[in-house]
């Protein structure tokens, strides 16, 4: 029994289909790159995991446990936690603020405790605070702490969502094309941050357009194309496979 | 089964509500927010024509296109300088901006109050007469709503059908971006219906003026009666306005025809079950 | 020198008297808070009685009246109420404590709950009208509200009116009763047992507030077969109600509302001529009356306030329904307080309000000390009607209210 | 924008202290009715507006708030008039009960998010007027209900009676109003205000970083239920009755200015000062005697507020400002959204 595991999870959009049949499994710490060209169901995969859409046929199950039809935050509450595609943020609030609210999960005192500023609250808080601050330290936000988070650059908006995923306290982490827009430099910088992030023990699902990247990251790789499975396994040999090439020149012609 | 007299009474209901309820819809597609001062434009459009018609000696006809310009041109004022420098691009934008308009209704009516005085007005005096048709009759006046509505619902639907202001309203209504595909700026855009939708109001306003009374505190139950209309078809969809507008009138007449005085209730007591069943609305596209 | 200083002294005494008598010369105002409306749908019914209450009690206070030698003068304080009981209770307030106003009159019934708490707790004079609630089964308690005086009885004015709309029209089929649910309430039960003792025809349906389109309750009315249809005080909706009814043909159907009329004019420009003829409504033109007799200093005054009126308008003021409230009630007050010889001892006031007899612009009114409506304050009113005859009104019939026992 | 952050993290708790204390002793400058009643009223007010604020935290608002002003003051009214039950029982009964139909509505209406449930709260506040207005047996239809103040309370020598003067009702609407204020503000504080924050700002994302979205919104709308119930029974028995005319659509839109206009940066302070600011000038307006000009100003004046502060923020922020600008020399982070 593995860590993360679809049976023959389908998605359909009225006619169309946008994932079929696919069989996944991910074992614990390990990140699994997902590639595949535009509308092949790479984002769709992660909205059906995290809950935002209710697979259309199949099952999910998490830890052994079914999390399919769940919602979105009783499956987030299991610790699989998800990064979006744009840029989405609390609109307003300052990178702290947003990180603070994100910090939900990190927290075992109830809301009583919280409203009665109860000592087991306060200590826990600082506790949070202080790893609130050791994160955007590791993602280098800190001399922004106080701006507004659509003030950010993209880059940064960028980081600030990884930020907030990580400190909501996943166990498997849902990355949705964390590099995009970025340039190279960037994009590496990213991709030092999933390693240690990984390090910390925590399974990572990666979405990547950028092949350089997955490469680099990945271990083991999955191509998904026209919302079905088509390879995988190891990047390197995956990424030699002929179907996968063709794919992608495809898209690379469009 | 209710006389005939009930039905002609629903439909003049209906012509009404789906004027104002048009009005509002097309306003809330693109601009994403409720004008709750809708029903004042109506007021004021009220007011143009009567005094169009008894000071200017203007007749009807040209009088009801007269206020629906002043009146749109109204609209444009309001939206370009209080609606747009109220909202904010964010998750409560919509709530300024609520606030602001519900404001206006007291600014509208106050001014209304002070220019034109408050006691009622009528215009009786326009298309007089009834046309006896046996067991029931029908003043003309009535006659005139039914088809000056018809007019001006042809009206829009050629202008939104076939003209490029229209393509790009209801591209605009789907697809906000889209409508710089037919290269109208959406500051443009959201003024232009602006000054649509509270001609639309003005224009249910004049045609109901020789039917009812004018004084300034006229606009309150059409608003409502629209709001409610355009919330039974669902926020946001054109054709769910009209028929939004249709239901509320004929049941309005009908029930209380049956029930008197208990239609209010059932109108409100529908809405609520509507909504609570089909949360979208009878036409709303899918909330997710 | 003594007789220059003697003279001095006579002379500054003279002086000194001379001054005072002066000063006794000079009339008292005494202040009457008006909470009344001044904004809203309702502010036309507040706006249209100002102007001949202002002309009327400066007419008044030419001599104003005399408590122990003393001359007094009326001066009308006004506050928004915004035809609420909050407004209403805010607006007392504001006129007793802040403006020092010992009386209050004032008659939007759903106040009178709200306001009279006020007035009472202050001990301050309030007259008002019975509304909804002074009526048998009402909650006014005379010993709570001593200090009520109901100078207007609602309900009792409605059904005599009916009277005389059956005096008037002998061989009616069924009387039709229009009122709007706010005005729904305890008066009602009141009303149709009195009409039920009388033995009269009629057939009562409810609006909701806002209510422009009426045909359905017109065919509600034509299928229970009344061909009089009298409109509870609704101004605008009666209007409304007569047009449409004309719209659909009914055009023997008869409509008419239990309030003076504003202005002809305005009922033919909204139902139309024809359809505006005959319509009927209150008539308080006390020059007019053939059955109450009227104080003819009184009908004078009247007479002169409409002109007045009339000039400071511009154009004929024909609105004769503020003879019905303003004067009156500050008659009453005036008289209970030459009775009293006193103005600021309101037990003393209200002993002589109870039972008393006040002669007012529409006649004598005795304030019988009967037990009716709970209430200490009863009083007759003459309930004229007059009817739309081209753009004049004409007397139509009258029906005195007997004092009650 | 919504920054959570409470202007009492600006202003010096000392300060805001003395304000307080300053409106405690004023019954000993003055005891004129009206200036107390013009208090009472706005205190009452305030705690309204603070419950609607409450609500908007979470990204919802409500256009039924007066309706829960009305279920309160009808309950206390219909137990003690009725029932002839004591008022501080019936005083928390209102509470309860109002909090209970926000309860159950809520997690019906709540499911509808955004304009919807404007709308839907709209619709109910309309029905429960018209059956305030309908069942006459209960609720005496439009006549209202008379009430009467409440019982004195004997506090060893002094007895204290709501009938003879308005100081007690005063001290009472003062306590009340902090006690709101001070549970606002802590739940603003505490993680239930940034939840609120999370779901108001972005439900998608909150949703996804585990915050039941259905959960927060009803303990907002119930809580903010409980309060305006309260205030809604104090209204009641200040006013001495209590008519459907009270609980119109008006009365909800009144409670939504009076927030907007003072500022909903701040869960307690911005509720206050609309209010006052507001409800004072509503007095004020009753004077004149011009016909109609009063709803002119009035609009003018909102519309002017909403105009000339900055976006979305209200007046309790003007003095947040002051703070920061003035007596701290903080020079503002001026946030580069842009204008268009």
């Amino acid at each position: 029994m593995s860590y993360l595991e679809l049976k023959n999870a389908t998605k359909h959009f009225g006619k169309l289909a946008a994932l079929e049949d696919i069989d996944l499994r991910v074992e614990e710490g390990e990140i699994l790159g997902i590639v595949g060209p535009n509308g092949s169901g790479k984002t769709t995969l992660i909205n059906i995991v995290s809950g935002y859409y209710r697979p259309t046929r199949g099952e999910i199950f998490f830890n052994g446990k079914k999390i399919s039809g769940l919602r979105p935050d009783q499956i987030a509450a299991r610790g699989i936690i998800r990064t979006f595609q744009s840029n989405v943020l609390y609109e307003g609030a300052t990178v702290v603020e947003s990180m603070l609210i994100s910090s939900y999960q990190q927290y075992r005192t109830n809301h009583w405790q919280s409203f009665f500023e109860t000592r087991a609250w306060k200590d826990e808080n600082e506790r949070v605070v202080g790893r609130v601050i050791e994160l955007i330290k590791l993602l280098d936000l800190l001399n922004d702490t106080f701006l507004p988070a659509e003030g950010l650059s993209h880059g940064y908006q960028r980081m600030l969502g990884i930020a907030m995923a990580m400190i909501a306290k996943p166990s498997l982490l849902l990355l949705d094309e964390p590099t995009t827009g970025m340039n190279h430099e960037e994009a590496m910088f990213v991709v030092d941050k999933i390693k240690k992030i990984s390090e910390q023990g925590v399974t990572v699902i990666l979405i990547e357009h950028n092949m350089k990247v997955l490469l680099d990251v990945a271990t083991r790789v999955v191509v998904l194309n026209f919302g079905n499975k088509i390879a995988e396994g190891r990047p390197e040999e995956v990424m030699n496979q002929q179907e996968v090439i063709e794919a992608y020149l495809g898209t690379e012609t469009i | 089964m209710p006389p005939v007299g009930i039905w002609i009474d629903g439909l003049i209901q209906s012509c009404i509500y789906m004027t104002m309820a048009f009005g509002m819809v097309l306003v809330f597609s693109i601009l994403g927010i409720l004008n709750w001062t809708h029903g004042q434009f109506y007021m004021l459009g009220a007011f143009v024509v009567y005094y169009a018609v008894t000071a200017a000696g203007i007749p009807f006809p040209i009088s009801i296109l007269i206020s629906a310009v002043v009146i749109g041109g109204l609209g444009i004022l309001v939206e370009k300088f209080i609606i747009e420098r109220v909202s904010v691009p964010s998750a409560q934008g919509a709530l300024y901006v609520t606030v602001a308009t519900i404001a206006l209704i007291f600014f509208f009516e106050g001014t209304a109050s002070m220019l034109f005085g408050m006691q009622d007005k009528g215009l009786a005096m326009v298309l007089p007469g009834v046309l006896n048709l046996g067991s029931f009759s029908v003043s003309y006046q009535k006659i005139a709503v039914v088809i000056f509505t018809l007019v001006i619902m042809i009206t829009m639907y050629i202008v939104l059908n076939h003209t490029k202001v229209g393509l790009a309203i209801r591209a605009a209504a789907q697809e906000p971006v889209a409508a710089s595909l037919y290269g109208v700026s959406v500051e443009r855009l959201s003024l232009i219906v602006m000054g649509i939708g509270c001609a639309l109001a003005a224009m249910a306003g004049s045609i109901m003026a020789p039917l009812y009374v004018v004084n300034p505190f006229i606009g309150g139950i059409p608003m409502i009666m629209s709001l409610l209309a355009i919330v039974i078809g669902g926020l946001g969809s054109l054709t769910g306005a009209i028929v939004g507008g249709i239901i509320l009138g004929f049941l309005n007449s009908v029930v209380a025809y049956h029930l008197s005085y208990f239609s209010e209730v059932v109108l409100f007591l529908l809405v609520i079950i509507i909504l609570l069943v089909r949360p979208q609305g009878l036409f709303g596209a899918s909330l997710k | 020198m003594k007789k220059w200083y003697s003279r001095a002294t006579i002379l500054a005494i003279v002086t000194l008297l001379g001054m005072s008598g002066i000063a006794l010369g000079q009339p008292t105002v005494i202040k009457v808070g008006l909470p009344t409306v001044l904004s809203g749908p309702a502010a036309p019914w507040g706006q249209i009685g100002m102007d001949p209450y202002l002309a009327w009690i400066e007419l008044f206070n030419k001599e104003g009246f005399k408590v122990g030698g003393k001359t007094y003068n009326f001066k009308l304080v006004t506050v928004d109420d915004k035809n609420t009981p909050e407004g209403g209770a805010a607006a007392a307030k504001q006129l007793i404590f802040g403006d020092g106003c010992k009386f209050l009159a004032g008659h939007w019934s759903w106040n009178f709950p709200a306001v009279a708490a006020v007035s009472n707790q202050a001990k301050v004079i309030f007259l008002t009208r019975t509304g909804n609630e002074a009526v048998p089964g009402g909650v006014y308690d005379p010993k709570k509200q001593p200090y009520t005086v109901f100078a207007n009885p609602s309900h009792d004015q409605f059904i005599s009116d009916l009277f005389a709309l059956v005096e008037a029209f002998p061989n009616y089929k069924k009387i039709g009763i229009l009122d709007c649910t706010i005005g729904k309430g305890i008066g009602w039960d009141y009303v149709e047992a009195e009409l039920k003792k009388a033995g009269v025809r009629y057939h009562m349906e409810w609006f909701p507030f806002g209510t422009q389109d009426f045909t359905p309750y017109i065919t509600r009315f034509k299928e229970a077969g009344s061909d009089i249809v009298y409109v509870a005080g609704w101004v605008g909706e009666s209007m409304m109600f007569a047009k449409q009814r004309w719209a659909m043909g009914y055009k023997e159907m008869r409509v008419g509302h239990s309030g003076p009329f504003v202005d002809v004019n305005m009922y033919n420009a909204v139902c139309g001529l024809d359809a505006a003829q005959g319509f009927i409504g209150q008539y308080w033109a006390n020059w007019d009356f053939n059955k109450t007799k009227v104080n003819p200093k009184y009908i004078a005054m009247c007479q002169e306030v409409m002109k007045i009126v009339s000039q400071k308008h511009g154009k004929p003021f024909a609105y004769s329904g503020w003879i019905g409230w303003g004067p009156s009630h500050l008659l009453i007050l005036a008289q209970a307080m030459e009775k009293a010889g006193t103005v600021d001892d309101p037990e003393v006031i209200m002993k002589a309000i109870r039972g008393g007899t006040f002669d007012t612009t529409t006649g004598k009114w005795t304030m019988s000390g009967a037990k009716t409506y709970g209430s200490p304050v009863v009083f007759g009113t003459p309930s004229a009607l007059s009817m739309i005859k081209g753009d004049k009104e004409v007397y139509l019939s009258e029906h005195p209210m007997k004092p009650l026992p | 924008m919504m920054p959570f952050l409470d202007y009492k993290n600006v202003v010096p708790k000392t300060v805001i202290g003395l304000l307080v204390a300053l409106i405690v002793i004023l019954p000993v400058f003055t005891t004129n009715v009206i200036t107390l009643s013009i208090f009472i009223s706005s205190g009452i007010w305030a705690i309204a507006a603070m419950g609607f604020t409450l609500v908007l935290r979470t990204g919802q608002f409500s256009l039924g708030q007066g309706a829960f002003m009305a279920l309160g003051g009808y309950t206390s009214a219909i137990l003690t008039v009725k029932l002839g039950m004591p008022f501080w029982p019936s005083f928390f009964l209102a509470g309860i009960v109002s909090g209970i139909v926000a309860l159950l509505v809520g997690s019906v209406v709540l499911r509808v998010g955004g304009t919807y449930f404007s709308i839907i709260t709209l619709a109910l506040a309309e029905v429960v007027r018209i059956i305030a207005q309908q069942w006459e047996p209960v609720t005496r239809g439009t006549r209202g209900l008379i009430t009467s103040p409440p019982d004195p309370i004997v506090l060893g020598g002094l007895e204290i009676n709501f009938a003879t003067s308005t100081v007690p009702y005063f001290y009472f609407t003062v306590c009340l109003v902090a006690i709101t204020a001070l549970i606002f503000w802590q739940i603003g504080e505490s993680r239930l205000g940034r939840s609120f924050a999370g779901i108001a700002l972005n439900p998608v994302l909150a949703e996804h970083q585990g915050m039941h979205l259905m959960r927060y919104r009803v303990i907002a709308f119930t809580v903010a239920g409980v309060f305006t119930g309260f205030a809604g029974c104090l209204y009641a028995h200040f006013l001495t009755v209590i008519t459907p005319y009270m609980l119109g659509l008006w009365q909800s839109i009144q409670i939504m200015i009076m927030s907007i206009v003072g500022g909903i940066s701040s869960l307690a302070g911005g509720p206050i000062i609309g209010a006052i600011l507001l409800y004072t000038f509503g007095i004020y307006l009753s004077r004149l005697e011009i016909y109609g000009i009063q709803q002119l100003l009035f609009g003018a004046a909102v519309v002017l507020v909403l105009l000339f502060l900055p976006k979305g923020t209200g007046l309790v922020d003007l003095w947040e400002r002051f703070w920061r600008k003035v007596v701290w020399r903080e020079e503002e982070y001026e946030p580069d959204t842009p204008d268009d």
